[in-house]
């Protein structure tokens, strides 16, 4: 049942830019070597080629000649629900989806895509992790995975109002700009959802956010769940319409700047006319019109360095403006870490690693590696426009008890606004 | 009378006994003796002093009598030997042989012609040494190629069945030559195809170089045998090597420099010519070291490309002036479209299968899939574009 | 049958044979990917796919197996990554610049050009072969090739080892008579020829597909490939 | 059938004939049939093939006349792609045709001809001092000495005495038409035996630029050895100071022993300038262009036709005509789709095997029906004669003023008149006064070629039409040339950058033609009429006769794929010869 389900779905999946790429690999396990996982644990079976088995096999036996005379041969393995639930912990628990692989695929071929295929089909067979299950469920019946109900949530920015002295308009109707947060920020992180604000007012933005979308963060998508996917969007793009807004801004998120930035169009209905950025984006542009002014320097002397989210600079391609600003913020104290931009290794805990428990000794063990390349420049703080990396970041950096501080971009132009 | 060894006769003609050794040393040389291992010469196994065997074997053996038979030909085998330079023709038939019959330079005609054969035939059965030129032709029972009104299959078996040995000389009687080109209309073969009972070497080349012919016959004359050869019975004195193997272009081939064209400005200066259609990698001959007419040039000297006129069925080996890697059928654009065609509709079928099977797959997924959650519907995805 | 006449056969029918099992194969594999289906991108572009699927390929043809260094990641992969593009640097200079190949070109195309010399191509094809072996090694001890190595791999490079390994053997008149070895080279391309359509060897045509599609996605983000 | 003889195998000459001759009660030749038996099948092996490769084929046809087919073919090949060749190949083509020609006569007077005249047992009688004095007094070649004639007999004597008379064996030793006196005979064994090896020193032209003699190389569009003096690969100085020499000796051979010998030998076979005359139809295709291949009047030797002995007119044949040039075989086993009386033009030729001869072994040929392997090609339905009396005919009809010379100056010595060149000597001497003007030319054509090489005009190869794709789809080619036996023309028909049809006919099938439909005899069989026998079982008079065409069989049979087509079934054990 479950593997004909993952079958099923991997065989609807499967269109000509699926296997146009499946052809292409020669397996040459280069893409091992790109993979952070596969390199902090060593285990061949998180070499990323490895990831799309279950996808291969379901394309290649099911759709070509070939496999099929493979399959009779009995030099193919069928799929079996017990190898589905072995490439659940495979493709959820050591895969963040960073699509670094594809960058060093000297075919080029689009493995994080192909991956996310893979968590389709075992979403769709009931192979979900435990804890990423009901995260999604929870975003699902209570609006947030984190379990904010919409009373919380209300308390919340009341609260966070006062707190931080910051103007939060809710549900404003004939707003320009509807900022969509994450429950990380709301929870674990509420000045970044201050400091947003103060920018937002700062520059003089007509905006709101919304009590109907006010999540900005996708289970369904870590999940691969399209139709989670999809419903956790529209309740975001219900609210534009509703609010009439003309641009919807994500937060720090990653997942969430893919999803509506990259994904939505294409599965679904988007609100016509709605711009969809980054608050990355929104806040350089601030910036570089002038509607906001921050202080030059404001942060030189402890060496800062940028880390970059896999699904924001690399996939998203904002990989100048966050370092232009950090080059105002610290000009001198600024330092890149290597690698760094399109190359940039992945802080582990993306992709939904990080709500997953039985992940957390790999995530760790990958950070690792990110914790040396802060030691390696010397850094003694660390900026970057993702909390959910920000939260595998402090998370990790506590684990290994380092005093390597961490911001969010957000909160140095807030601190630095003149 | 007592016949006269060969060592009397040269006696006669006044050559001393030393001019003889040195005769004798010369040849042995041109037989590739000095590199041959012991041979069983004259019932016992001699270390060989090269020129001693051939001195003892010219002082004891008599003129060597020899048959001629041309078939399908063209007898440029026979003009070949006519111009060989060491021995000439006319040293080997007053010194060595006795050519008893030969076609176009026998005296006799029509039943004398006959009648010589068979009173050699008879006379030195057992002794005289078969040449055959031209390719023997089996179709329709032989009658592409009557002499006195026999067969000629006739004819060479009734010949081969007194020799002592038998040389097949040129690529005609060899492999079957230019008769058996495609189609082979007249069912043309080599003389080693028929006739199997007797010891026969083949001397292919077109025509065959006329040294060589005449050095296997006086290995034979000399050494009571016939000398060791390849696969295709050539003699690995002469055929050891391929005609690239000892090409004096090969440097250019080395250095990769090619003529073009004829003629170019490589062709001047002796470039290989590999490009231009040179079959010397593949052809087993002794042209670029003996060459032709003492020494005098060869093929791919005078810049042509060698034919490889010493192998089997070269007149259907591709084109003379492709180059030897060439495709030999390059498939036509009629073909390459009806294989294309022919994947397409593979290709093709087996995608409405699997449209099919996605379409399965979806109503599968569908009634098995957990109920949609009823907000979404509102906002319905565009559909998508899938095959 | 002697070698000559196996040399004839595998020069003409076996090649022409084989090139046609060739182009219908992989006119096959292509229509079949292509009736797969392929879904409209609706996203909004943020930078230019031209210019990603350009920098996209000049990365993945030239940039890649010559600088290794550009990609740190590939300090773990120098192995395949030196030999693997050496490998496929030979292949092509053998293929399209060695004397005897261009004739074939021309043979079947009707155009030809200047070849390299002789002892570039011959250096060449043995920097080839040695790639091939060290390859191979690779495979055999890399914890993650040997994980994703089955049979048909392992074919697939014997496959191309024997034609490789063969012409060279040929060019240098090594141990065989020429038309023997010729002969048996011209065997092993036909084979080759004939697995690539039903084997993962047949990646230099989706090759195209994956880096456009990088190139592509990339470009789109603003993001270099 | 009162009597009738056979002649199979006729030796010293080219390839597979046999003669079939009636005789009357005083033994003269009443009907004779000549039938050529053996065939290959090149025509058709020729089809689908590569046209720049045609020639090697053709070439194949013949290795005595080794180089003819292939300048045939390769200048049916050009004139059906008009290329035009540069001068200096085309200089080089003339000199390996002047060589050819030089080398094949000589070789055909002593090798294959002389023993007709020379009774080689006949020489053991001569006085060497004798034979010495003759030579002195003919001509100045050094080896003239009473002491070399004699080692000349003992080399005889000893070869007759050892029993191995290898060659000479069952020769008409003795035979009552051997006229000469042994003197004479001596001498013609002693330029039999240096032919052999001067025969084996004069082909270095062939060798340079060709490669190898027999079947030397050739290109189409040019030649292929190219000419460049600072290369040892190419033609250079010292090349060309070897084909010098070589030129040299074959004209002291020339002048010093075959004029000088023919004319000794000619006046004791008087009756031959009588005998062997033919049919008086004469044709030639023309050979050396010194221009452009179809530039006519710029062939040293002319395309020309002369019928019935008519020397005042002569006419110049088209190849191409359609109507004139066709070639029959009602007597040939072939068969046409429209009929076997019907003729062929050769672009249209068909060669469809008919084999309808008596099962072997065979007595007779069915003369009625078939019986050669050999088409019967006419001119305007006219048999014709070709070969070295065609040629001097037509250069003395059109006044070429050595050839008027030397034919006067042999008529004068021998005493005979103009009619006497339709004869068996006729042709024998033309042969030879047609050899001493071609190694004129060919002195003439080497000299060109060093100014050539001196103006630096050093190109030998046109590559222009080289490549298949500058072909156009149809084109049809006539390819001529003059071979030592007489006129050759190859006819070429390219289709789809193949071979479509391709045509020989070659002197010997003009020469040695059966009846055709008209019943007319070819050559050999008009000139063997009336020829009175000595000896019947010892034929030596029509060798002779047959001889002094010079047959080369291996040229004339045509054939095809004869696969399918069941014929004949061999017999065994048959040994027939005369009856």
């Amino acid at each position: 049942m479950k593997t004909a389900s993952a079958l099923n779905t991997y065989l609807k999946e499967t269109g000509g830019w699926v296997a146009a790429q499946l052809e292409a690999c020669t397996r040459c396990g280069i893409c091992a070597e790109a993979c952070h996982f596969y390199q902090a644990l060593g285990n061949p079976e998180y070499a990323p080629v490895w990831k799309l088995e279950p996808l291969r096999r379901a394309y290649e036996q099911r759709f070509t000649l070939a496999g099929k005379v493979k399959l009779a041969l009995g030099m193919e393995k069928r799929l079996t629900d017990s190898d589905l639930e072995h490439w659940s912990q495979i493709v959820y628990e050591a895969c963040t989806v960073c699509d670094k692989c594809a960058f060093v695929c000297p075919m080029g071929i689009e493995i994080g895509p192909l991956i996310h295929k893979v968590r389709t089909g075992l979403a769709a067979a009931g192979l979900v992790p435990g804890d990423l299950a009901e995260a999604t469920d929870k975003q699902k019946t209570i609006g947030s995975p984190l379990g904010v109900t919409d009373e919380m949530w209300r308390e919340r920015i009341d609260w966070i109002t006062d707190e931080w002295e910051a103007t939060i308009p809710v549900d404003k109707a004939g707003a320009e700009t509807l900022m969509v947060f994450t429950s990380i920020e709301l929870m674990k992180f509420p000045d970044n959802l201050a400091l947003i604000a103060k920018i937002l007012n700062k520059a003089g933005e007509n905006w709101t956010v919304s009590s109907r979308g006010r999540e900005v963060v996708n289970f369904g998508f870590f999940e691969a769940d399209e139709e989670l996917t999809k419903l956790f969007m529209h309740r975001v793009f219900q609210a534009a319409e509703e609010l009439g807004v003309k641009r919807l801004v994500i937060s720090e998120c990653g997942h969430a700047y893919e999803a509506f930035r990259w994904t939505a169009p294409n599965i679904m209905k988007v609100p016509e006319g709605l711009e969809i950025i980054h608050i990355t984006e929104l806040i350089h542009q601030y910036w570089k019109t002038g509607r906001i002014k921050i202080k030059e320097g404001a942060f030189d002397g402890e060496t800062i360095t940028f880390h970059d989210s896999c699904k924001i600079q690399r996939l998203g391609g904002l990989i100048k403006q966050p370092r232009e600003i950090l080059q105002v913020l610290a000009p001198t104290s600024f330092k890149e870490m290597t690698p760094n931009k399109e190359q940039s290794m992945c802080c582990g805990g993306g992709g939904g690693v990080i709500s997953i428990k039985e992940a957390d000794s790999n995530r760790y063990k990958v950070f690792e590696m990110k914790l040396e390349q802060l030691q390696d420049i010397g850094a003694q703080a660390v900026c970057m426009v993702c909390s959910n990396c920000r939260l595998q970041f402090v998370d990790s950096l506590a684990h290994f008890n380092s005093a390597v501080k961490v911001h969010s971009l957000a909160e140095l132009v807030a601190r630095a606004l003149i | 009378m007592k016949e006269k060894t060969i060592y009397e006769h040269l006696r006669e003609k006044g050559l001393s006994r030393r001019d003889f050794m040195k005769l004798c040393g010369t040849i042995a040389g041109f037989l590739g003796l000095e590199f041959s291992p012991p041979v069983k010469a004259l019932g016992k196994l001699v270390q060989p002093d090269p020129a001693r065997t051939v001195a003892r074997a010219l002082q004891t053996k008599t003129r060597l009598p020899i048959i001629w038979l041309e078939f399908q030909d063209c007898a440029g085998c026979s003009e070949a030997i006519s111009r060989s330079s060491s021995p000439t023709l006319s040293s080997l038939v007053l010194n060595d042989l006795a050519i008893e019959y030969h076609e176009t330079l026998m005296a006799a005609s029509g039943f004398q012609a006959e009648s010589a054969k068979e009173e050699c035939l008879n006379k030195y059965r057992g002794q005289y040494v078969l040449v055959v030129e031209g390719s023997p032709s089996l179709a329709e029972d032989g009658i592409y190629c009557t002499v006195g009104g026999k067969s000629n299959l006739e004819i060479l078996k009734e010949a081969a069945a007194g020799a002592a040995a038998i040389i097949a000389t040129g690529n005609c009687a060899s492999f079957g030559g230019i008769p058996a080109a495609r189609p082979n209309p007249t069912g043309a073969c080599g003389v080693a195809d028929l006739i199997k009972d007797k010891p026969v070497i083949n001397i292919p080349g077109c025509p065959a170089i006329p040294e060589v012919t005449t050095g296997a016959i006086l290995h034979f004359l000399i050494l009571g045998q016939l000398p060791q050869t390849d696969s295709l019975k050539r003699p690995l004195v002469f055929y050891g090597h391929t005609v690239h193997d000892h090409c004096l272009r090969r440097p250019f081939y080395e250095a990769g420099k090619f003529a073009a064209s004829f003629d170019d400005e490589g062709a001047r200066q002796g470039y290989c010519l590999y490009r231009l259609g040179c079959k010397g990698p593949t052809t087993y001959n002794a042209c670029p070291s003996l060459k032709w007419e003492r020494g005098l040039s060869y093929p791919v000297q005078s810049g042509h490309p060698c034919l490889g006129c010493s192998e089997p069925h070269f007149w259907d080996g591709g084109g003379f002036y492709q180059g030897q890697s060439a495709a030999l059928i390059p498939p036509t654009a009629q073909t390459s479209a009806l294989a294309a065609g022919a994947g397409l509709a593979a290709g093709a079928a087996l995608a409405g299968i699997n449209s099919a099977r996605k379409k399965r797959a979806k109503k599968a997924l569908a009634s098995t899939a957990p109920t949609t959650p009823a907000e979404s519907t509102t906002s319905a995805p565009p559909d998508k574009k899938e095959g | 049958m002697d070698w000559t006449e196996i040399l004839r056969f595998s020069r003409g029918p076996l090649f022409h044979f084989s090139l046609v099992i060739f182009i219908a194969g992989m006119t096959y594999r292509l229509v079949r990917i292509i009736f797969l289906g392929w879904e409209k991108d609706r996203v909004k572009s943020q930078g230019s796919k031209l210019s990603g699927v350009i920098i996209s390929y000049l990365k993945g043809l030239i940039i890649l197996p010559f600088i290794p260094w550009v990609r740190r990641t590939f300090k773990n992969n120098a192995l395949t990554f030196i030999a693997g593009g050496l490998f496929h640097l030979s292949l092509f200079l053998v293929l399209i610049f060695g004397e005897a190949h261009i004739l074939v070109w021309q043979s079947l195309f009707g155009v030809s050009w200047a070849p390299m010399p002789n002892p570039i191509v011959d250096w060449v094809a043995a920097a080839g072969i040695v790639s091939l072996i060290i390859l191979l090694i690779n495979r055999l001890t890399h914890p993650v090739l040997r994980l994703l190595t089955r049979l048909p791999a392992w074919i697939n490079w014997t496959m191309v080892f024997l034609p490789f390994v063969t012409g060279y053997i040929m060019y240098h008149h090594l141990w065989f008579p020429y038309e023997v070895i010729f002969s048996l080279h011209l065997i092993f391309v036909c084979l080759l020829l004939i697995w690539i359509p039903f084997s993962r060897m047949s990646h230099f045509l989706f090759y195209f597909f994956s880096r456009t599609i990088h190139g592509a996605r990339a470009g789109k983000r603003a993001v270099t490939p | 059938m009162a009597n009738r003889i056979v002649i199979d195998p006729v030796t010293r000459i080219e390839g597979h004939l046999r003669i079939e001759a009636a005789l009357d009660s005083e033994n003269t030749i009443t009907e004779a049939y000549s039938a050529g038996t053996m065939v290959r099948g090149i025509e058709n092996i020729l089809k689908k093939r590569d046209p720049r490769e045609a020639w090697a084929f053709a070439q194949r046809i013949c290795g005595v006349c080794t180089t003819v087919h292939a300048i045939a073919s390769i200048r049916a090949v050009e004139d059906a792609l008009g290329i035009k060749i540069p001068k200096a190949a085309n200089l080089m083509r003339n000199m390996i045709v002047a060589q050819q020609f030089i080398h094949d006569h000589v070789m055909h007077f002593y090798i294959l001809h002389a023993l007709d005249f020379v009774d080689v047992v006949s020489s053991l009688k001569a006085d060497p001092k004798k034979v010495s004095d003759i030579q002195q007094a003919i001509s100045g070649w050094p080896n003239s000495s009473p002491a070399y004639f004699a080692e000349v007999q003992k080399k005889v004597k000893t070869i007759v005495d050892s029993g191995q008379l290898s060659l000479f064996s069952h020769g008409y030793w003795g035979h009552p038409a051997y006229q000469l006196p042994p003197e004479i005979n001596l001498l013609g064994v002693a330029h039999y035996l240096e032919c052999l090896d001067w025969q084996s020193q004069v082909t270095k032209i062939h060798t340079i630029f060709g490669g190898k003699n027999p079947h030397p190389n050739f290109v189409v569009g040019g030649v292929p050895l190219p000419i460049d003096m600072n290369s040892d690969q190419a033609l250079n100085a010292a090349a060309l100071s070897v084909i010098a020499d070589s030129i040299q000796k074959m004209k002291s051979f020339v002048d010093q022993v075959y004029l000088p010998d023919l004319l000794a030998i000619a006046p004791y076979y008087l009756d031959y300038a009588a005998i062997g005359e033919g049919l008086g139809n004469f044709l030639t295709w023309g050979e050396f262009p010194e221009g452009n291949l179809n530039e006519l009047d710029r062939l040293i030797f002319p395309r020309g036709v002369i019928i019935n002995r008519n020397l005042k007119q002569v006419i110049t044949p088209d190849p191409r005509d359609a109507a004139k040039m066709k070639e029959f075989v009602t007597h040939s086993w072939y068969k046409y789709r429209q009929g076997d009386s019907t003729g062929l033009f050769p672009w249209e030729g068909e060669t469809a095997f008919n084999f309808t001869g008596p099962k072997p072994p065979f007595d007779y040929l069915e003369v009625e029906g078939k019986y050669s392997w050999l088409k019967s090609p006419r001119w305007n339905e006219l048999p014709m004669e070709v070969g070295p009396l065609a040629r001097v005919l037509i250069l003395y009809a059109t006044g070429h003023e050595e050839t008027v010379g030397l034919v006067n100056s042999v008529l004068e010595t021998l005493k005979a008149p103009l009619s006497a060149v339709f004869s068996t000597l006729g042709r024998t001497a033309a042969r030879a006064i047609e050899t001493k003007v071609i190694a004129g030319l060919l002195q003439k054509f080497y000299d060109e070629l060093i100014a050539e090489i001196k103006a630096g005009r050093t190109e030998t190869f046109n590559g222009e039409k080289w490549e298949p794709g500058s072909w156009p789809k149809k084109a049809m080619g006539f390819g001529y040339t003059e071979a030592p036996r007489g006129a050759l023309g190859h006819w070429v028909v390219i289709e789809n950058k193949k071979i479509k049809n391709y045509q020989v006919v070659v002197p010997t099938t003009w020469n040695a033609s059966p009846r055709d439909h008209k019943n007319q005899p070819g050559a050999y069989e008009a000139s063997l009429v009336g020829t009175r026998l000595a000896r019947p079982e010892e034929p030596l008079e029509i060798l002779r006769t047959i001889h002094s065409f010079d047959p080369c069989l291996a040229c004339a049979v045509h054939l095809i794929d004869a696969r399918g087509q069941v014929v004949g079934e061999a017999g065994t054990g048959f040994n027939l010869v005369v009856k």
